[in-house]
């Protein structure tokens, strides 16, 4: 089951999607966090963030909205705080960052560089939560390859670039961010969307916008990641309304040499072990002998 | 990994007043027993519509040979409460709990005060309940104030009232108990309640603990259990965060499920 | 509950959308046509279109995949045959057309341009489905705008512009084809999407891709029509996911002047209907005098 | 607008072998009596998991005083069929039909044949019973050929044995009747019936209608009932397309729920 993203070992393709894991040990009580291939931890900016202002989720049909607006303990009482939970677990774990502008990015990917138990870093351009930030950089190719190569060049670590699905073209943003060194890409983080409250004419989200998750949009990530894996030579991470090991394994089929666990965890907290169990299950079946044999193996 | 999500199955889910339910839920023996104010994330087995599990307050507890029991109380106000009133005895329901690591604390004080309003009763009446049982408080020191819109809707007065001496019931239209609301009931005893010898333990909708807060002279120990929309119920989203004022007295965001979602009334900031 | 968009009157804001209601005859005997507000008819094209092979259809959570290819009977064949059961009816009939080129849209157009039980015209620059088809007009403000200036210089119908959801900025497209002269933006299409058959690797869809619509897509449609709407000075008509008038009324709020009813249909033939009485009891019980009255009425 | 969606109550719900239910349905007393072949959509009330209807074929029709009562036989193969498997006595359903206008003619030859693959039983056991009653033949003119993997599955004999005079049940394992194909017994046979004095009627997977297509000579009169995809069931998405001959001999897509699902099986385009 073990595999390899850009000099990134895990023993397993399941990791747990950011911002939906916390920092890990909010799960693990229910799962053993040994088990899993990897965690990326909530976004990381540079500066704590207070986040958006309250109601920040609501349910929609097969899935959530939300506008968390990145609330997160920022990265230093990251390091010194929450990452030595984590280094008693012999698990990879991916920190994913954040900045407001390319200065941003590379300082906190600076941070993080030779932090002990941080095993690779997954850039978020996509937040499109905060309104000066993620959307731009992650919608525009030049941005997205220049955050790319700032981060670059103050990291050893493996660089992910986790891409918006709310552009036009996907493949030409991951194309652009693989000119510019990134060693692999994720996708997709969640599609910006509404919801409005009917009895009081207002957004049930206080930020207005939300970023749409969960199994609803499956089909798009599962679209979006084979679209991707067909142009790009580094390895794709797929992510978008995984529930199970099926929906798992398709992913890995359309081209994904490793999937993240996002909204299902908060359905069912075990879910990403069950994911593993399901897809071991699977192999062992099937008779497959590598997890890496499958990817991409679709049959158009 | 002492937790998991358990399969609860339905024993009983029956109309106690119009749109107001009563559901029991089986559950295997290892549930572990909640503390007042706890909640569970329940939400139909096997289905993705509604696809969030609902958080709702653990109303009872009885731990039997075999199993453990809980008892919900809830009101139908959206889709997910719709579909959970129309469980049928069998039914099987995916239950995480009990959450919620702010619960309330047990009181030191003489005087003993519970403010419900409508469906605010559950967490209370369990707390009412342990504090009687567990503490072993002479039941004359806890006066519980409950609120509702009319007699229809007053829910728990006999539960409450095998616990607490005296029970106030306040209803809007005054078909029954006092035609006040209940923090004006409350509000009218308060000088009889010293704060250096009062616990006050308060649930119910957003207003009436907002009223509470102008009401409260921030000397008086105060406990509210507050709601918020809720993913994961674990503390792992941030999706239900609430303003409250920390250390500093700086604003801050907590999240109801996992620091709360018991908050000291003085804490909260009003948005 | 009268509405007017650009010239076109209808007796209600409830338009059945096109491609999920036939040629209208399939629902005629579940729902009295007399009392919708305006059918869009199937994408007509200049030439019969046999449409893509089976499978053609797939569920996903909250929705569904369909990669039709646009199957029809051509625009000669639609005023011979089927327009003539549309003319019984006291109901706007909205043609919506389709090309795979400028000139293809401009004869299409041409062809209904004073035939009598058309009352407007729809121009789908947005079917992902076809290869050399929709996603390339819609997905380019230049070339939508140009669809547009076409097709309004061979009518003098009210000129529809339906939009894709699958582009970056929806709002600059929508204001490109009102500068071309489109009357009013009808929005969303379909997202694209893709689902696996996990046993054979093989996607479910014969065309790979297909898309997506239902419940699943109504956060994007609902945040794409409040951003569009707060743009343009055309009307906007709210697509996707609408199952409920509370749906309905939930994207006249956020800027719609009148919605199209898709998917639903499928679930239920009665929807459309319903939806219209759900909106009349709404106005009733909050005593709105006139449904215009909501439109646009978001409070953020 | 004489049609409806009609809610239909659950009066029965049986594993009546691993994997196949037999599930009755009461309905109001307008539902259309089906002809042999047509279909109903069906989703559970007020649910949107599953999402779209699934096409299960009338197996039987009975119009009592006060409703009509529908039995549906089917597979457990995906979660919509998991989730209707569960569903209990007294669940409630949405049931839009009878839908199909293409359905099985009524025959006017001597020799009347059915073919059977698995559950394909169902629509051919209503036109048998339908023939029997209605047209009153001799039911000796009558023969069923009814195939199966193994006697577990082999759905049906005892019912269609009412009706045909002849039933020749056939098993890919030899656990129940003959152990072969059910398109090869029939080949076996098929020197016996005159294609001018016979009529066909076959119902099963894929490979089943394909097999007998290479077997039959274009002369006989057969139809097949087909299956695709289906969203709407009416005619109005073409989601179900289904490749056929046109009257030209060309290549054409229709649609299983309008056009079909009963087509003649010399149409049928092998793409
Ligand atoms: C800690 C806690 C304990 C609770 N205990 C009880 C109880 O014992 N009895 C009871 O009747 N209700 C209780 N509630 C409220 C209950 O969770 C909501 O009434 C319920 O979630 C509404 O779901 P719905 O689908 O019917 O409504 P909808 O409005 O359709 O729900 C839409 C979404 O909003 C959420 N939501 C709506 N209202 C609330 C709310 N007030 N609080 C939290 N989420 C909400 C839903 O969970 C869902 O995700 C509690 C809430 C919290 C946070
Ligand atoms: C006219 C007609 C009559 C039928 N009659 C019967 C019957 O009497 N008994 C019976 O057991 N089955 C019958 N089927 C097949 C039945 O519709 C499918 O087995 C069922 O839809 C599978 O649903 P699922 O959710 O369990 O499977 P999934 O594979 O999870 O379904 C996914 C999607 O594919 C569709 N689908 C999957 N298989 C089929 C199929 N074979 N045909 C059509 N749609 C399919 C589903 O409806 C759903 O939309 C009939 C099909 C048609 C078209
Ligand atoms: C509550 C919530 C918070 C999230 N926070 C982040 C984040 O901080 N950084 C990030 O890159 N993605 C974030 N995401 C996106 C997820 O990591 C994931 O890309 C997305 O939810 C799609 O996957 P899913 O459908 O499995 O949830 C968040 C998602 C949710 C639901
Ligand atoms: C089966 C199917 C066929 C469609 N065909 C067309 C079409 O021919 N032209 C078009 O503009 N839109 C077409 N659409 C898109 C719908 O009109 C609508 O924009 C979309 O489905 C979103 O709305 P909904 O979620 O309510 O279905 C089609 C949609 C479906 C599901
Ligand atoms: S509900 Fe997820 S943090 Fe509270
Ligand atoms: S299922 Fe819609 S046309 Fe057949």
């Amino acid at each position: 089951m073990a595999v390899k993203i850009a000099g990134l070992k895990m023993k397993n393709p399941v990791m747990t999607a950011s911002g939906t894991f916390g920092y890990g040990e909010e799960y693990s009580d229910y799962v053993d966090l040994n088990r899993l291939g990897g965690i990326v931890v909530k976004g990381l900016s540079l500066k704590p963030r207070q986040g958006n202002p309250p109601p920040r989720i609501m349910e929609t049909s097969g899935g959530m909205l939300n506008a968390v607006g990145l609330q997160n303990v920022g990265v230093d009482v990251f390091i010194d705080e929450k990452l030595p939970f984590l280094r008693r677990y012999d698990v990879a774990v991916i920190a994913n960052i954040y900045g407001e502008s390319y200065q941003e990015y590379a300082q906190v990917a600076s941070k993080l560089n030779r932090v002990d138990g941080v095993h690779a870093l997954e850039i978020n351009v996509s937040c499109p939560n905060v309104r000066k930030g993620g959307l731009s950089f992650g919608s525009d190719p030049k941005a997205a390859a220049q955050v790319t190569r700032r981060v670059k060049a103050e990291t050893h670590l493996p660089v992910i670039v986790k891409l918006t699905p709310n552009v036009t073209d996907i493949a030409s943003i991951a194309l652009a961010v693989e000119k510019a060194g990134a060693d692999a890409v994720s996708l997709i983080n969640t599609i910006t969307g509404m919801s409005i409250d009917l009895k009081t004419r207002t957004p049930h989200l206080k930020n207005i916008t939300g970023g749409l998750s969960g199994p609803a949009i499956k089909p798009v990530g599962l679209r979006m990641v084979w679209q991707v894996a067909q142009k790009v030579s580094i390895p794709v991470i797929g992510i978008g309304g995984i529930m199970t090991a099926e929906d798992a394994l398709e992913y890995m089929i359309a081209g994904a040499t490793a999937v993240q666990i996002g909204t299902a965890n908060f359905i069912n907290p075990c879910a990403s072990v069950e994911i593993i169990d399901g897809i071991r299950h699977y192999l062992h079946e099937n008779k497959i002998k590598k997890i890496t044999d499958i990817v991409g193996t679709l049959q158009t | 990994m002492p937790k998991d999500i358990y399969i609860g199955e339905v024993s009983r889910n029956e109309e106690i007043r119009k749109n107001f339910f009563l559901m029991k839920v089986t559950l295997p023996y290892g549930f572990v027993e909640p503390m007042p104010g706890q909640f569970v994330m329940i939400r139909i087995a096997g289905l993705n519509d509604p696809f969030l599990s609902r958080p709702i307050s653990i109303y009872s507890f009885v731990r039997g040979r075999m199993n453990c029991t809980i008892e919900l109380l809830f009101r139908v106000v959206g889709k997910g409460t719709r579909i959970l009133a129309g469980l049928i005895k069998g039914s099987l329901v995916e239950v995480n709990g009990p959450l919620g690591k702010g619960h309330f604390a047990t009181p030191t004080t003489g005087n003993i005060i519970f403010i419900a309003g409508g469906i605010g009763i559950a967490p209370l009446s369990l707390l009412a309940q342990n504090l009687c049982r567990k503490v072993c408080r002479s039941s004359d020191s806890m006066t519980f104030y409950l609120g509702a819109q009319s007699a229809d809707t007053l829910i728990g007065f006999n539960r409450v009232h095998q616990y607490c001496g005296r029970v106030i019931a306040c209803t809007d239209d005054g078909s029954a108990g006092m035609k006040t609301l209940v923090t004006k009931a409350f509000q009218k005893d308060l000088r009889i309640y010293d704060p250096a010898d009062t616990s006050i333990y308060a649930c119910g909708p957003r207003p009436m603990i907002r009223a509470l807060s102008g009401i409260l002279d921030p000397e008086y120990f105060c406990q509210v259990s507050l709601e918020e929309k809720m993913a994961c119920g674990v503390g792992a989203c941030v999706g239900c965060a609430v303003a409250v004022k920390d250390d500093y007295g700086q604003k801050t965001y907590k999240r109801v499920c996992a620091d709360g979602p018991v908050f000291e009334l003085k804490d909260i900031v009003w948005e």
